[in-house]
């Protein structure tokens, strides 16, 4: 056991941190509206020129072949050097992981490499109106047609997708199946959904409310066979709950970012504590995705373990934020735009946005009961 | 010891609350949040000015209710369960304390004068540009001006109903000088008027809490997911139920902390009742954050959306807990009361 | 509203304090040891004497007929003076408001009185080993012989019951009964029961395992009608859980002793932060509690309302004595007998007792349950 | 970066399990806390000393295994887990760092040294009854004495495994005078011991957490209320999953320490060691808290008694949660390293 970096991962990080001094933007606008949507696509093409924007993926789809741990070591370097959200996130992180196992060749050819370079940006149609967290009643349907399917029905919590290209989702492709069989996952290009923004507590975009009313979708547009759209996507949904959405960069840079705070201002030491704290839980949380990506490395399933991630980053992203608006007093909740506003109000965005945290990608207590099932082996 | 309200103090709650409900709903709430017209963004106001509410701590001489704050403290309570839109706290519960005996004092009762104030620690002045009054402190001094002598600069906020400004003097002229009515040093400290605004405020949290903890509860009656109400799953039901006693154990610190208030009216300092504000404040802040929390994950995405009122009471918490020192601060303050006093007495 | 203490009711408090002053005995032992036991037996003879065991009980009985202000004013003074914890307080608090209740007239002459002057202890015989939290599925049972009833099988938590004179709990008097019906409520003398005394925490007996092997009761030994059990015994459990056993005097005079304490000390400012909070918390309390006896005082039934107030008092009292223990460092853990031991191990020793608050009388996790269901409205 | 442990590190662990398993089972642990003779209170010593356990951290020139602290943490963590009786930490992880290059190494290294400790703010040293030798700091020199050559005081506590106590000098002589073995000044200062003995103390309390955890499981599923078992209740799950996550995120941090402490060996003062070592122990205390505090909310009142042996793992949680610096110590060192440091780095 160690935690030492190797020469080749030193180097690794010196030159991701040189790359990135050189190159991150002053702050976008909000990718959630037209404008920062686009300055957002022009700074993943100018990773992927580097090939930055998908370091783990091989050379030949627009990546660089980095391992678990440079990926990480990119990641901590990523958001200490305050680069901006990752509007391909959707894709990069939920949806490329499953054509990289269930997709075919084709598929791979033709959606990855775009997808590295921003061509193509990605939402996620998971939910539905009466399917939240409980995505097996998903009622949204494909209808078999000739040379592909017909989809009908309401997607909902479809982050980007209000100027997104793409969206991936599953329908229910067999009509007398119900809860997880019979679902099929279906790729399809956005300007044929009807789109309907809402506006969230930030006043802006970041989900939107897709309608369908009989889109045709090829066959060569559906991932994996049909009807096993629910396996295939719990691995993609694994893959947001557990290791390779949430990397620790994130919350290092927001802990070290609150200290920063801290010290420039007189702070009680009833609060100075929690904010110590909370910046080494971001450190035990650094050490534990070290540990975890060991294990992924050696060939292990993570499976429910990544609960136990999901539940302590997104309740540590709200202690992040909840604690730097505390110490702001009242300048703490004035947004973008405010003369007064710290750091162009990004602490009050950032406190938004986490709240989602413990809702979205299962509930936290929908994960508090994976745990407890099938980790702790607790019956039903 | 009769620790429960009187008759007259329910009755005039109630009336509080049928005046709201009917004048002042979520469409209102959230109306205000985007109108620009000064009347449009006073929903209710009219009608509680008819009703008395804004005179309600003015003196009878000058055609107020003449009632201490423990006798109004359900009818702020309400305007939070409401989250009325507008300068309410500091115009009925804060001016009546700085003004003390002045012509001004009728205009107010009669609903005819909204005041705004900068007070103490506060940075900025809520609902500033829908006031006429400004109550500024400034070297220690208090001073009136009128809203229009003073360069107001919006701080654009979480809280798209309860606005915030920053609050700069344009000419030395316009202080101290100017009109005998609106431009002239007080003779008031703010200590009282910052001790009423504080639990005032408490008040309004405690009213925005049994809102957001009803709504919720509505909501998880509801909504279904794995074929039941998410209100029958014990994770649900032991989150609300931990609201539900947070608000039950805070109410009754702010209700004590109101008639310590009373008690304490005209005298300069008492230890007991700032220790009773910020045990009220801290307590009450507290608990509606809390009651946000359950309510922002009992609804889960849609919560945070356009999609629902809620989000314009969330945003009332957190603006209001702000407000007058947030939890942090009163608690920090209770420590020193409680800890750094060596005869710690309870009261009564 | 208010919140002044009439003249009578400062007087009350006056003299309250003056008897104390002049009375209230050095520490006692345990009174989980015999002779521990014993002398608190004196201590309550010497209370009854001034009729302050009960004080809010009629004259008859032994009380001088105080109101219940009156009652909370008395139990703040008695435990602000360090007074001893009260051995009789199962009959007093449980038992006793049954017996006003739905006793006859020839049970509250033969056994008030006694009760009120500690001739009689009571111990509670609710639990039994497959019914902890679940008192509707009781298995001992009663049956019916001339004059009176047998009682057979185990009850377990008996509190007090190693010293104690009489026993009260519920037996299935109709053996074809299931859950809440058929349930009797028995008067019974120990003397007549096996009792096993079950080792706690702190090494002494405070609970016991008690066994009916035919006992025979008299009729006169049951409370209320036969089968009525259930119903009257929830009457005594709501005593146990509401306004009467848990008055805030208690946890005043703890918050008092955790303030002196930790100005005697040099405390931690987060750690002095979270200490004002608890005794904030217990002013909550008391206040709270005022409320809720003017609701008595005027009538009301205070109901499932009852539950706030156990989840808040029993993990209130659990944090107040936790805070001490954390004050006093390596000092925190030492017992009675150990000479380092602060204020002869009593921070220790209610520390360990605080534990079974959240459990005993009803989990907090049911009370929660309780709270959500019968308050709010919650489905089942 | 390789932030696994290794095959040796983990055969090392499973052989201690092994050992632990059958010699020290819950019933030798309760007779040790009743037990009067020596040997009694030490069950399994004789046969971890068989298996190089009190020789894991000698150099192996004093027969040592050689090995560094995070090589070791596992077994103390098992260590934990069995609540294993008798000054464990003190004899296999501190007495190394004391003793340095020395002859009694052979002998601890071969298990005939027992030995406690009471360096620093420690007020008590721990099974002192039951060493050779003590080690003591009193004004800022270490000195070792034979535990005879002193007066210990039994402070009676909660844990009646782990005793502690208080250490007078009987006579000046018996200090710095006395025979060449067992009464001198080291030279050694307690700043590297202490930190061991803390990450030791850390990982015993992970041990301990994970003990309770699987005890509550276990309980949970067999124990039935309102006709089902208890573990199926939403609350008591989350209860449950929320232990187990506290467990896993302080473990890392206890490994990571014992890293820190291995790579600053030797030198004086790292600010990045003692940051990592009081996050372990303040992490590791309070998951070994929550854990302690969930079980006995599980099994209810019988885990309050003598009936079950679960007492003796909360009393050693209590115990050794106060030991070495409690959770609000190290965090307020945390914080003052934290906060107080201009440039905060990271480790690696």
């Amino acid at each position: 056991m160690d935690l030492d970096f190797t020469p080749q991962e030193r180097a690794f990080r010196a030159e991701m941190r040189d790359w990135l001094a050189a190159h991150v933007p002053e702050r976008l606008p909000s990718m959630d509206t037209r404008d920062g949507f686009e300055a957002h696509r022009e700074w993943e093409r100018l990773l992927a020129d580097a090939r930055l924007s998908v370091v783990s993926w091989p050379e030949r789809f627009g990546g660089c072949g980095a391992s678990l741990v440079e990926w990480l070591i990119f990641e901590e370097e990523y958001w200490a050097a305050g680069a901006p959200g990752r509007v391909s996130q959707n894709g990069i992180f939920l949806l490329a992981p499953t054509i990289f196992s269930y997709g075919t060749a084709e598929q791979k050819d033709r959606f990855l490499h775009r997808m590295a370079r921003a061509d193509d940006i990605w939402a996620q149609a998971w939910s539905e109106p009466e399917a939240g967290s409980d995505l097996a009643s998903l009622r949204s349907r494909a209808e078999r047609v000739a040379g592909g399917w017909r989809l009908y029905g309401q997607k909902t919590w479809s982050s980007r997708a209000t100027y997104a290209d793409w969206g991936f989702g599953l329908f229910r492709s067999d009509p007398d199946s119900t809860r997880h069989r019979g679902l099929t996952y279906f790729l399809f290009p956005l300007h044929e959904v009807t789109v309907r923004p809402i506006v969230q507590l930030d006043g802006e975009p970041g989900f939107a409310e897709l309608f369908f009313d009989g889109v045709f979708v090829p066959d060569c547009q559906v991932l994996g066979a049909p009807g096993d759209g629910w396996r295939i996507a719990m691995a993609t949904t694994s893959s947001e709950r557990g290791l390779t959405l949430r990397s620790p960069g994130r919350f290092m840079a927001t802990a070290d970012r609150l200290v920063r705070l801290a010290r420039s201002t007189a702070t009680d030491p009833a609060l100075a504590d929690e904010i110590a704290r909370a910046w080494m839980d971001a450190e035990a949380y650094r050490l534990h995705t070290f540990g975890v990506a060991r294990r992924i490395a050696s060939g292990e399933e993570i499976g429910p373990a990544s609960s136990m991630g999901k539940v302590f980053w997104s309740e540590l992203d709200v202690r992040l934020h909840a604690l730097a608006v505390r110490l702001l007093g009242e300048r703490g909740l004035l947004a973008e735009g405010a003369p007064d506003a710290e750091d162009g109000g990004r602490w009050l965005d950032g406190f938004l946005f986490s709240l989602a945290g413990p809702i979205y990608a299962g509930t936290n207590e929908i994960q508090r009961t994976i745990i407890a099932e099938r980790i702790l082996g607790l019956p039903r | 010891m009769n620790f429960a309200f009187t008759d007259d103090q329910l009755a005039l709650a109630s009336t509080v609350r049928e005046v709201l409900t009917e004048h002042c709903p979520a469409t209102a709430v959230r109306h205000a949040g985007q109108a620009a017209p000064r009347d449009e963004r006073l929903p209710a106001w009219p009608q509680l000015a008819e009703i008395g509410f804004f005179g309600m701590l003015v003196p009878e001489a000058y055609d107020g209710l003449g009632l201490g704050l423990a006798d109004a403290i359900l009818a702020f309570e309400e305007t939070g369960r409401a989250a009325l839109p507008g300068p309410v706290v500091e115009t009925a519960a804060v001016a009546p304390a700085l003004l003390g005996d002045d012509a001004l004092l009728a205009r107010l009762a009669g609903g005819g004068l909204r005041v705004s104030v900068r007070l103490g620690d506060q940075v900025y002045a809520p609902d500033a540009d829908l006031a006429d009054l400004l109550v500024v402190e400034r070297h220690g001094e208090l001073h009136a001006v009128s809203a229009g002598s003073v360069r107001l600069t919006p701080q654009a906020g979480v809280d798209p109903v309860r606005r915030l400004f920053s609050v700069a003097f344009g000419s030395p002229e316009a202080v101290d000088g100017g009109k005998r009515e609106l431009g002239r040093r007080l003779d008031a400290t703010a200590a009282h008027p910052l001790r009423t605004a504080t639990v005032a405020v408490a008040a309004q949290l405690v009213g925005l809490a049994r809102h957001l903890l009803e709504t919720s509860v509505e909501y998880a009656k509801s909504r279904k997911q794995f074929g039941a109400p998410i209100g029958s799953f014990q994770a649900v039901k032991h989150q609300l139920a931990d609201v539900a006693i947070a608000i039950d154990f805070a109410a009754p610190l702010v209700y004590a902390a109101a008639l310590a208030v009373d008690r304490a009216s005209g005298t300069a300092a008492a230890g007991g009742v700032d220790r009773a504000v910020s045990a009220a404040k801290a307590t009450a802040g507290e608990a509606a954050t809390r009651a946000a929390r359950v309510a922002l994950q009992v609804h889960g995405a849609i919560g945070y959306t356009g999609e629902l009122d809620l989000r314009l009471w969330l945003a009332r918490v957190w603006s209001l807990a702000s407000a007058y020192g947030d939890t942090g601060v009163h608690r920090s303050r209770l420590r020193a009361a409680i800890l750094g006093t060596p005869h710690l007495t309870r009261w009564p």
